[in-house]
C-alpha cells in the first residue's frame, strides 16, 4: 500500500499536492526492529563513531517514562539526519528526522522509555555515521501533582 | 499563546555521568520538569475548550457565551483569577468548575445528573469540563489571583476548607496535612506543597488546572481533590460540592496575589 | 469589623467551623462508592484527638490513647521474620482500599511512599523516617521483630497521632504479608542492610 | 477528524524556531483498555515541515512518540511573514496539517 501510494505520489504533480501529500514513506523495517543493532542496520547505519559534535540534552532522571523530553544538535558539518534510538524499548528506533537544505540538524521532541536505558542520537554526514549516547534513569512518581 | 524558551545547547556537553549525591538527583529532576513544561499539550485543551464554550449545547441549545463567571455575562478575560467567589444568584461560594455546572443547568438547561456524568475524563476522552476549564484558566494568564474573601459567605467557606484540610477520618486516619503538614517532604519524588501556608500554596494557585504528562490528562482542582480523598481512602467527596469547594478556596486565598501563569504541568 | 476580616484572611475568624459542622458537611458532601463506604468518614477517638489537638495531644491523653491501641496488636506466636523478596514487592505497591480498588484483593504496603528502604529505589518519599540499614543497626532479635510487627500492625500503639496508617488493625495488610515486611527491614540478606 | 494542532514559528537572530503541538493518542498497541482489551496501535508516522511549500525537515516517527506529540526544529534563515506548514500522517492513514506566518 505504501508503495503504490509513494508510486502515485511519484507521477503526480508536485504542485498539486495536499502539505501530507508530501510526506516520507515509513521504514517499516526499522521501526519494527526489536533491537538498536536491527534497527540501526535497518537505517543504513554501521560503525557509527562516537562524537561529542553530536548533543544530547536531556535529564539524567525522569519523572516519567512517558514523557522523556530529549533534545538532539549535530555541529558536524553537512548532517543530513538524526535518528533517535532508546535501547531497551521494544521497538528501539523512535525517530529519523532527515534536514534538507535550509535546516538546522536539530530537533526537539518527547519520547516514551519503559525503563532506565541508553538513548542514543545517531547522525549521518558525508556518508558516515556518528553517535551520541546518554543514561536516562526511569523512576516511579508521586501521586501526581 | 506557546511560552518559548531558547533552548540551551551548552549544557549537554557537560554532566554525563550519573548522579552521584540526593542534591543532583533533585536537580536533574527540576531539569526533567522544566524540560517537560516547554512544550506542554495543554495549549491543545485551551483550543478545544474555546471551541465548547462557543457550541450551542443542551435542551435550550445555548452557547456558554452568556454564562457570567462573575465578571458579567460572557467575560472570560480576568474571570477565574477572582475564583472562587460568591455569586448571589446561587447564594453559595463556586469554583470554575461549580459555576461552569450552574451554567450548564441555567443557561442549557441540562441536569445536574447530566452535567455531572462525566467530569473527570480520558486522555483518550477528554471531558468538556476540563477543556472548558483549561480555557476559561487561560484567559487570566498575567493577572493576580484574588479569590473573593469579603462576603461572609466566602469567609465561611475559607473556614471550612480549613477545617477539613486537619480532618483525619477514614481507615489509614489521614487529613490533607498527613501529606501537606510538613515542608520539605515528598511522597516517592514529588515534593508536597505545605498549601495552609502562602509560598506553597502561590504556586498551586498560580498553576492549576495543569496538563498531566504520566496520564497524558488535563487535571483540574476539583480532580486534585477527589483524587486525593480516592488515596486517603475515604468516600468520594461529591463534584464541585460545597465541601470541594471550601478546600480549593481554602489553597487559592492562601496563594492569592501571585499572577497566574497556567494551565500548568503536572508530572 | 468586616473590613478587617477582609484583609486580614490569615487571623482567625469569628465564623469558625466546628467538629459538628465539619462531620455534618461530610455526612452530606460524601458518597459511598465501591469498598469506600459512608462508615469511613465517622472519626474513631483517636482521629477525634489528633484533629482538635493538630496532632499534638496532651501527654496523658496520648499515653491513654497508646495504650488502647497496643492492646489491639496481636502478635502471631513463632518466627516473625517472613520473605524480604515479597516483603520489597509489598513496599513498593500502593493499591488497596480505595473506591477502585477490588474489594477483597491484595492490598500493598505503599512504604516507599513515605519511607526509603533499599538504596538501589531512588523515588522514595520522605514523610517517614529512612528505613535503610534498619536491620544492621537493630539487629534481627526477636525483640526487634516484635517491635516492627506491632509497628507495622498499628503505628498509633507507638505515637497516637503518628501519620502513619494502622495497617493491621486496618485490614489493609495480612499477617503474611506484615512478617514480609518484618525481613525486608530486619533480615541481613535484604537489601536493605546491604 | 483530527484533534487540533498549534504551532508558533519565531525569527531571532538569523533562525527561525519552530514549535508544534499535536493532538494524538500514539497508541503503541501494548496498552489495555479498562476492560482488558488491548487498544489497536494507532500512532503518526511521518511529519513534513516545509517552509514556503518547500520542504526543510521529514520525519519518520513510531509509537515511541509521547501521546500528544510536541516537536521543536529549527530553520536557518526565514523572515517574519514566512509561511511554515507542518503536517502530520498516522498508521490509519489519518493525517492534519497546521500553517502560520513567522512572527
Amino acid at each position: 500500500m505504501d508503495r503504490i501510494r509513494r508510486a502515485l505520489i511519484g507521477i503526480s504533480a508536485a504542485a498539486f499536492l495536499k502539505p501530507w501529500e508530501a510526506l516520507a514513506a515509513w521504514n517499516k523495517e526499522a521501526f519494527g526492529a526489536k533491537t538498536a543493532q536491527d534497527a540501526l542496520r535497518s537505517i543504513g547505519v554501521s560503525g557509527a563513531a562516537p562524537t561529542k559534535e553530536v548533543l544530547i540534552e536531556a535529564p539524567e532522571i525522569a519523572e516519567n517514562g512517558a514523557v522523556v523530553p530529549i533534545e538532539i544538535t549535530s555541529n558536524i558539518p553537512g548532517t543530513t539526519s538524526i535518528a533517535v534510538i532508546a535501547d531497551k524499548n521494544p521497538f528501539p528506533l523512535v525517530a529519523q528526522f532527515r534536514f534538507h537544505e535550509g535546516a538546522v540538524p536539530f530537533v526537539k521532541l518527547n519520547i516514551k522509555m519503559g525503563e532506565t536505558s541508553e538513548v542514543r542520537a545517531i547522525a549521518q554526514a558525508g556518508g558516515k555515521s556518528y553517535v551520541a549516547t546518554k543514561e536516562i534513569k526511569v523512576t516511579i512518581g508521586g501521586c501526581g501533582g | 499563546m506557546i511560552r518559548f524558551s531558547k533552548t540551551v545547547l551548552i549544557l549537554s556537553g557537560l554532566a554525563l555521568t550519573a548522579p552521584a549525591s540526593a542534591q543532583d538527583a533533585k536537580k536533574e529532576i527540576q531539569r526533567y520538569r522544566d524540560m517537560v513544561a516547554e512544550g506542554s499539550p495543554a495549549e491543545l485543551f485551551e483550543i478545544e475548550g474555546e471551541a465548547l464554550w462557543k457550541k450551542p449545547q443542551g435542551p435550550r441549545s445555548a452557547s456558554f457565551e452568556k454564562c457570567d463567571l462573575g465578571m458579567g455575562p460572557g467575560v472570560v478575560k480576568g474571570a477565574y483569577a477572582h475564583l472562587p467567589r460568591y455569586f448571589a444568584d446561587a447564594d453559595r461560594v463556586m469554583d470554575l468548575e461549580a459555576r461552569l455546572m450552574h451554567c450548564m443547568m441555567t443557561l442549557q438547561g441540562r441536569t445536574a445528573k447530566e452535567a455531572t456524568a462525566r467530569v473527570f475524563g480520558s486522555a483518550d476522552r477528554p471531558s468538556e469540563m476540563e477543556s472548558l476549564s483549561a480555557y476559561v484558566a487561560s484567559a487570566s494568564r498575567g493577572l493576580p489571583m484574588e479569590p473573593g474573601m469579603s462576603h461572609p459567605k466566602e469567609q465561611q467557606a475559607y473556614e471550612l476548607g480549613r477545617a477539613l484540610y486537619v480532618h483525619r477520618a477514614g481507615p489509614w486516619d489521614f487529613a490533607c496535612t498527613s501529606c501537606h503538614g510538613e515542608e520539605g517532604k515528598r511522597i516517592r519524588l514529588q515534593e508536597l506543597p505545605v498549601l495552609a501556608k502562602p509560598e506553597a500554596a502561590r504556586a498551586v494557585a498560580a498553576s492549576w488546572p495543569a496538563y498531566r504528562v504520566s496520564t497524558s490528562q488535563f487535571i483540574t482542582l476539583q480532580w486534585r481533590m477527589n483524587d486525593c480523598y480516592r488515596q486517603m481512602r475515604m468516600p468520594e467527596p461529591g463534584f464541585a460540592s460545597e465541601a470541594t469547594v471550601a478546600l480549593i478556596h481554602f489553597i487559592t486565598v492562601n496563594g492569592r496575589g501571585v499572577p497566574y501563569r497556567g494551565p500548568g504541568n503536572k508530572r | 469589623m468586616m473590613k478587617v476580616l477582609a484583609v486580614l484572611p490569615f487571623v482567625a475568624f469569628s465564623t469558625s467551623v466546628s467538629a459538628q459542622d465539619v462531620d455534618a458537611v461530610l455526612k452530606r458532601d460524601f458518597h459511598a462508592r465501591g469498598q469506600a463506604t459512608m462508615d469511613r468518614v465517622v472519626q474513631d477517638r483517636l482521629q477525634k484527638l489528633c484533629t482538635e489537638t493538630h496532632d499534638n495531644p496532651p501527654a496523658d491523653a496520648a499515653k491513654s490513647i497508646e495504650a488502647e491501641q497496643m492492646k489491639t496488636i496481636a502478635l502471631p506466636s513463632g518466627s516473625l521474620m517472613g520473605d524480604w523478596k515479597r516483603g520489597e514487592r509489598i513496599a513498593q505497591g500502593g493499591r488497596g482500599l480505595t473506591w477502585n480498588d477490588k474489594p477483597g484483593a491484595p492490598a500493598d504496603g505503599s512504604c516507599y511512599n513515605c519511607h526509603r528502604l533499599s538504596p538501589s529505589e531512588l523515588s522514595y518519599g520522605t514523610i517517614g523516617p529512612s528505613l535503610t540499614g534498619f536491620g544492621r543497626q537493630r539487629g534481627a532479635g526477636e525483640d526487634a521483630q516484635r517491635y516492627v510487627y506491632g509497628k507495622i500492625y498499628n503505628a498509633k500503639a507507638y505515637h497516637a497521632c503518628s501519620q502513619m496508617p494502622r495497617l493491621g488493625l486496618s485490614g489493609t495488610l495480612t499477617e503474611e504479608q506484615i512478617k514480609d515486611l518484618v525481613a525486608l527491614l530486619l533480615d541481613p540478606a535484604s537489601p536493605v542492610n546491604k | 477528524m483530527a484533534g487540533p494542532m498549534k504551532m508558533r514559528a519565531t525569527w531571532a537572530n538569523g533562525f527561525t524556531d519552530v514549535r508544534v503541538l499535536m493532538t494524538h493518542p500514539m497508541e503503541t498497541g501494548q496498552r489495555k483498555d479498562p476492560d482488558g482489551n488491548l487498544v489497536p496501535m494507532h500512532f503518526i508516522q511521518t511529519i513534513t515541515v516545509q517552509l514556503n511549500g518547500k520542504t526543510v525537515v521529514d520525519c519518520e516517527v513510531s509509537q515511541g512518540v509521547s501521546r500528544n506529540p510536541v516537536f521543536s526544529f529549527r530553520i536557518k534563515g526565514g523572515a517574519r511573514g514566512d509561511k511554515i506548514t507542518v503536517a502530520w500522517q498516522d498508521n490509519k492513514g489519518e493525517s492534519n496539517s497546521i500553517d502560520s506566518a513567522v512572527a
